[in-house]
């Protein structure tokens, strides 16, 4: 008779191969979570505004040129408009995106490595258009301080 | 094979065992052996309610809880039992709340109470609401609850081991007088993992039947489909008797031709039945309590109905569960799940239409026989150390000839408890009995034989021919003719059994081959019970055979003891001898049983 | 984790549609939103580069694709908003669905009307 | 409930043709079951089976015919037969169905009916799946009750209203037809999933409960609630009727209030 006396289980089958993955406490996910509610809220205004003000209004689309975002970034409504709206599109699309890598990313590494390039995309592309709204002079000059053509220079 | 080693281990996680393992898992080493996942038990089911006379909503007190539960049963209960049932209910009940069972509610907050069939005030004065209840899903509460508690006190549960054998040796002993019997000790039990197809050798010092009943033997009835007797059929083979088989009661409302069970507590909410002419026949069969008689009054006024062509449908052959007159609102809140299972199952709208109805086979009163502290007996008086049963498997006797409605959940519980207490407190005073040689060479043996089998036999109509002897004669109504058919057809299946082959040659969840051994316990259920009613030549309680109309206290006042025993022949049917025990009384002398 | 069941395609219902509608647009925008901030960064490059760029948003082709983009946009605001309503209304679970009705009647309605002025200021040209 | 009713007619005359009748209805059907036998063969694959099936009978019947009858080796689990244990929750025709409440005359005969095991959960055989990671999932969340006062010698009280907040969620039987329906549970099997979440809202909203701060921080987690998705596909499954996503709702604004 063999005698093998085998550890029993405190519960459930013999050998619970399964164990949920570490758990984190803390609300980051609920602050997340939160966060794409009242984002999204701000975004139907935000997003609305600039649609309409862009391709609804006057000429829609055949207005789009370099003077009309000139005209629109005259004015410091437009511009926080458009900053609030960078921000919070890009924080929310950010954090939409890491949900779904959370989601389909099967490997540890694979959700590192995604996780990753979509941070620094999102890191690029914040830096870059807050700079772009905020340095934005409608007067740009070549290097020997020429108005570009195109450039919109008050004297 | 492995072997593992328990104090306690617990055969069965519905009510009975859960209950159990929730006392002895926080004394002793326990392990809880299930072919079900716990929360799958057939206790789940149980919907109407679980009494106990805590006179929350009227007057009422345990003694005329006795008292009805020893005349429901039509004194054939042992009074010493039905005592401390009747008495304990209210802990029991309040044990339950305290783990968090979610009781429908009085105004005041306290837990509500509605009438149950043969529950009354005052020894038969009028029906008194004494069932404690959670909608028509009480028996959910309580699985789940105690589970949520087995739970909270980390009871190891061994989920899909099916048990196949108990373990025991026999050694010399004397009585008191000097003579020489042998007696039993147990030692553990023999389970089939289902994932695996391995066997594991449970070693214990105390092992806890608590496996529920064997209602699959008929056709018709509201058990579930793994409710086959196991637990009875390994106490007979291996030498323990049971008590009582013969009395199988037949719930009066099955949903026409599936079985599935309409609660009493729709009649206790005020639904009545009528036949085809829309009269109340109850009336005319106990007029006092009417509808609201126990369920073997009932179940024989309905098949009597029927039988006198006052049946309803095309066949004639059922009777009508009437709730239309009632507030749907009402019935909404407090039976929404069998008004669903009449929509979903019938097509039945139960607010505007009757809903078909006909006696099922619902609940075991016999089994095997314990002493009020769940010890299991191997003869009338002689314990076997170490083993226990509660629960629809056991005979403690606290039903009789016929249970009561909510009785048997106050019965897995006030037992259950007692059984975890005493199988623990055995436990921890007792040693490890010594396994015997080749503990599962019987088991092998018996799996390895169907899984090689040539045979042509199908398990399938086996069991479907068995169901149908069974539910056509050993019924409602029963006679020495119709006991005699069915004797014969299950003899010869038996013979056919034997040639029984499986198709699914494989280990891992082999559910082919474990439908084939529980045939085997089916076969063995139906064979005692059949042979048990063909002895007890009496009407009494679930057991009426038509030749003998009339109770006989002076021949059959006592209990049936039915034995595996090669050398004998009980009723022209070899290797079964029956014998008898005294029913145990103490205040209440038999009376006649008028409601 | 071992192998679950394969199979068909669970057949999920409004809810589940819907989810599947508010990923895929929400991936579809985040990626416009990339290149759109870029394309507009131009603006602190030359004019003559904006308006190059600008300037290939403007032909018809594109014109649809500015439109299915606008669809997506609209799409997933309405339905964003039908989120929130069924994480912070009592009876939003409740009405999740008929919520949704009302998403995607307001959605047609909005389109229709965006379609109709970009489109014909797209194909009319100047 | 204490509102005496008056007696009952004892005759009335019923409707014509009352309590349902009629011919019971036979119908052929096919029914279409992914197999996966481990032993034999090493991927999932199709079998169909004509069947002749009659007007009350429901899928589960259809299964244990051709058990019974045709291939002995098909394996599922089902013990009830009536949608109260919650052994047979199963895919039929691509939605979550418990095969025991799923009446065949209810679905389309022209087209196979197909059957296959529940998503999410590792495959062992046939219908059978490895139940053990959600019930690991439900044991997390504390599904029992706590109470630190003082035990009390005869019941804690409730009033209705306090138990009608969770009776809803009581009803669950563990049958795992939610969370095997769940998107985000068929990713990675890691969500808590929407039976763990019913069965602490059951306890996080009973009156009598102390330690509903505890769940909510163990539902707070990465894996927890904030996981749904809202797509509903558990509460169009769930065999008991629960609103789930309802609940789910709840136990979401329930530790945003706590935490804010
Ligand atoms: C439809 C219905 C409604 C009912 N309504 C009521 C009611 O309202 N009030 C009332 O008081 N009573 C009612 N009853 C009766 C009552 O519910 C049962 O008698 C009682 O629940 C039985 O409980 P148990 O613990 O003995 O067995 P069960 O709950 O049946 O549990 C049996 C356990 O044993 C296990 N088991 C069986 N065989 C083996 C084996 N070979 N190896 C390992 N494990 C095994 C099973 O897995 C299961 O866990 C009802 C019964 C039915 C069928
Ligand atoms: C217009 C207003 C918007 C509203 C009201 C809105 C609303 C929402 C909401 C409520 C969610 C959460 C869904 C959930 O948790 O199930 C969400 C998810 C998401 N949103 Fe938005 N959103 C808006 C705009 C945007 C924009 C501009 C982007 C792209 C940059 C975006 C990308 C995403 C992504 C990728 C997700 C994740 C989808 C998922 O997990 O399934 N959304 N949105
Ligand atoms: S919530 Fe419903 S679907 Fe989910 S496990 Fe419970 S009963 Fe099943
Ligand atoms: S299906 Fe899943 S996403 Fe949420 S609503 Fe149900 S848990
Ligand atoms: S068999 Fe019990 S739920 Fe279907």
């Amino acid at each position: 008779m063999a005698n093998t006396e085998i550890q029993a289980p405190r519960s459930g089958r013999i050998d619970p191969k399964y164990n949920r993955a570490k758990t984190s406490r803390g609300s980051f996910e609920m602050l997340a979570w939160l966060f794409m509610r009242l984002s999204g809220v701000a975004l139907v205004v935000l997003i609305f505004g600039h649609l309409f003000a862009n391709l609804m209004v006057g000429d829609g689309i055949n207005g789009l040129d370099f003077g009309f975002v000139a005209g629109k970034w005259a004015d410091p409504v437009w511009q926080f408009w458009d900053l609030a709206l960078l921000w919070l599109a890009m924080l929310h699309g950010t954090n939409g995106i890491r949900t779904i890598i959370n989601d389909y990313a099967e490997k540890a590494l694979t959700r590192v490595w995604l996780k990753g390039i979509l941070y620094v995309a999102t890191a690029v592309i914040i830096v870059l258009g807050t700079l772009v709204i905020f340095t934005f002079d409608p007067c740009l000059v070549d290097a020997n301080n020429v108005p570009l053509p195109g450039a919109i220079c008050h004297a | 094979m492995q072997v593992h080693k328990y104090d306690v281990v617990i055969v069965g996680a519905g009510g009975a065992g859960m209950r159990a393992a929730i006392e002895s898992g926080q004394r002793a080493r326990t392990a809880v052996l299930t072919k079900l996942y716990p929360t799958r038990s057939h206790t789940g089911a149980a919907q109407g309610g679980m009494c106990a006379a805590l006179a929350n909503v009227e007057e009422d007190n345990w003694e005329w809880h006795t008292f009805d539960t020893i005349k429901g049963g039509d004194y054939l209960v042992d009074q010493d039992a039905a005592e401390i049932m009747a008495k304990e209910a209210i802990d029991a009940v309040l044990d339950l709340e305290k783990m968090g069972l979610p009781f429908n509610r009085t105004p005041e907050g306290k837990i509500d109470q509605r009438r149950f069939g043969g529950h009354t005030r005052d020894h038969g004065k009028a029906a008194v609401r004494r069932a404690c209840y959670a909608a028509d899903r009480t028996g959910h509460m309580i699985l789940q609850t105690l589970y949520q508690n087995c739970v909270k006190h980390n009871v190891e549960f061994y989920n899909e081991y099916y048990v196949l054998d108990l373990l025991m040796v026999e050694e010399d002993a004397f009585r008191e007088d000097g003579t020489a019997y042998k007696q039993k000790r147990v030692a553990g039990v023999v389970s089939y993992d289902l994932a695996t197809g391995e066997l594991h050798v449970f070693q214990a010092k105390s092992v806890i039947f608590a496996s529920g009943g064997a209602g699959k033997v008929f056709k018709t009835t509201s058990n579930a489909h793994t409710l086959t007797g196991d637990g009875m059929g390994i106490a007979f083979r291996n030498g323990i008797p049971l008590e009582d088989m013969e009395f199988f009661q037949f719930h009066p409302t099955g949903l026409a031709g599936l079985g599935i069970l309409l609660t009493e507590g729709a009649r206790g909410e005020g639904a009545i039945l009528r036949n085809s002419e829309g009269e109340r026949f109850m009336e005319r069969y106990a007029p006092t309590i009417k509808d609201l008689a126990p369920r073997d009054i009932v179940a024989r006024a309905m098949a009597n109905e029927v039988r006198e062509g006052r049946g309803c449908g095309p066949k004639k052959d059922y009777v009508l569960l009437d709730l239309t007159h009632l507030e749907p609102a009402h019935i909404e809140a407090k039976l929404p799940d069998i008004t669903e299972f009449a929509r979903t199952y019938l097509g039945v709208e139960p607010f505007t239409d009757p809903v078909p109805v006909y006696p099922t086979a619902h609940y075991a009163m016999g089994g095997i026989p314990t002493n009020i502290d769940t010890q299991v007996l191997q003869d009338n008086d002689t314990i076997i150390p170490g083993l226990f049963a509660a629960g629809e498997v056991a005979c403690v006797s606290v039903h009789g000839s016929n249970r009561l409605g909510t009785n048997s959940l106050l019965d897995i519980n006030v037992f259950g408890k007692r059984a975890g207490v005493s199988a623990a407190k055995y436990a921890l005073g007792a040693d490890f009995v010594e396994l015997p040689e080749d503990p599962e060479a019987f088991t092998i043996n018996q799996i390895s034989s169907m899984l090689t089998s040539t045979g042509t036999e199908r398990v399938a109509p086996i069991r479907a021919e068995l169901q149908e002897v069974m539910d056509a004669n050993v019924q409602v109504f029963r006679d020495e003719k119709s006991l005699n058919e069915a004797l014969e057809v299950i003899e010869a299946l038996r013979v056919r059994y034997k040639n029984v082959s499986v198709q699914d040659k494989g280990k891992r969840f082999n559910l082919d081959l474990l439908e084939a051994i529980e045939l085997g316990f089916l076969l063995d259920m139906a064979e005692v019970m059949t042979t048990a009613a063909m002895h007890r030549k009496e009407s009494r309680g679930g057991h009426y055979r038509e030749d003998y109309p009339d109770r006989d206290d002076e021949n059959f006042m006592k209990h049936s003891m039915c034995y595996k025993d090669d050398s004998a022949t009980t009723e022209g049917i070899s290797g079964i001898r029956m014998e008898t025990k005294p029913v145990i009384f103490t205040r209440y002398q038999p009376m006649e049983r008028k409601y | 984790m071992s192998k679950t069941s394969s199979g068909t395609l669970y057949r999920g219902r409004e809810g589940m549609w819907s989810w599947v509608g508010h990923r895929v647009t929400g991936v579809v925008i985040f990626l416009f939103l990339l290149v759109h901030v870029l394309d507009t960064s131009l603006v602190r490059m030359s004019p003559g580069a904006y308006d190059a760029v600008i300037g290939t948003y403007k032909n018809p082709l594109m014109a649809l694709g500015e439109t299915a983009l606008v669809a997506a946009i609209v799409f997933h605001a309405f339905n964003g908003l039908r989120l929130i309503l069924v994480d912070f209304w009592k009876r939003g679970p409740k009405y999740h669905r008929q919520i949704l009705w009302g998403v995607l009647a307001l959605w047609i309605i909005t389109m229709a009307a965006f379609a109709i002025r970009h489109l014909s200021l797209a194909f009319g040209g100047h | 409930m204490s509102t005496e009713l008056p007696e009952p007619a004892s005759k009335i005359t019923l409707k014509p043709g009352v309590g349902g009748g009629g011919e019971i209805q036979q119908f052929n059907i096919t029914l279409r079951v992914r197999r996966y036998l481990p032993e034999t063969t090493a991927d999932a694959y199709w079998e169909d089976f004509e069947l002749t099936m009659y007007g009350t009978d429901r899928v589960l019947d259809a299964l244990h015919k051709v058990k019974w009858e045709h291939d002995g080796s098909l394996s599922f689990r089902r013990s009830c037969a009536h949608g109260v244990c919650g052994s047979d929750a199963m895919r039929i025709n691509g939605r979550n169905r418990l095969a025991c409440k799923t009446l065949l005359k209810d679905l389309d005969h022209s087209k196979p009916i197909t059957v296959e095991a529940i998503k999410g959960l590792p495959l062992e055989k046939d219908l059978i799946v490895d139940m053990e990671p959600f019930f690991q999932s439900y044991r997390e969340i504390m599904p029992f009750l706590v109470n630190k006062d003082h035990e009390p010698s005869t019941e804690r009280y409730q009033s209705a209203e306090d138990h009608a907040k969770f009776e809803d969620t009581t009803k669950c039987i563990l049958c795992a037809a939610c969370t095997s329906s769940c998107p985000v549970f068929w990713t990675d099997g890691q969500y808590f999933g929407p039976a763990a979440i019913v069965n602490a809202h059951r306890f996080i909203f009973d009156s009598r409960d102390d330690a509903g701060d505890m769940r909510l921080e163990i539902l707070n987690d990465k894996e927890g609630v904030w996981r749904c998705r809202t797509t509903f596909n558990c509460t169009e499954a769930c065999p008991r009727g629960i609103q789930v996503t309802q609940a789910i709702a709840e136990v979401k604004q329930a530790i945003l209030a706590r935490s804010i």
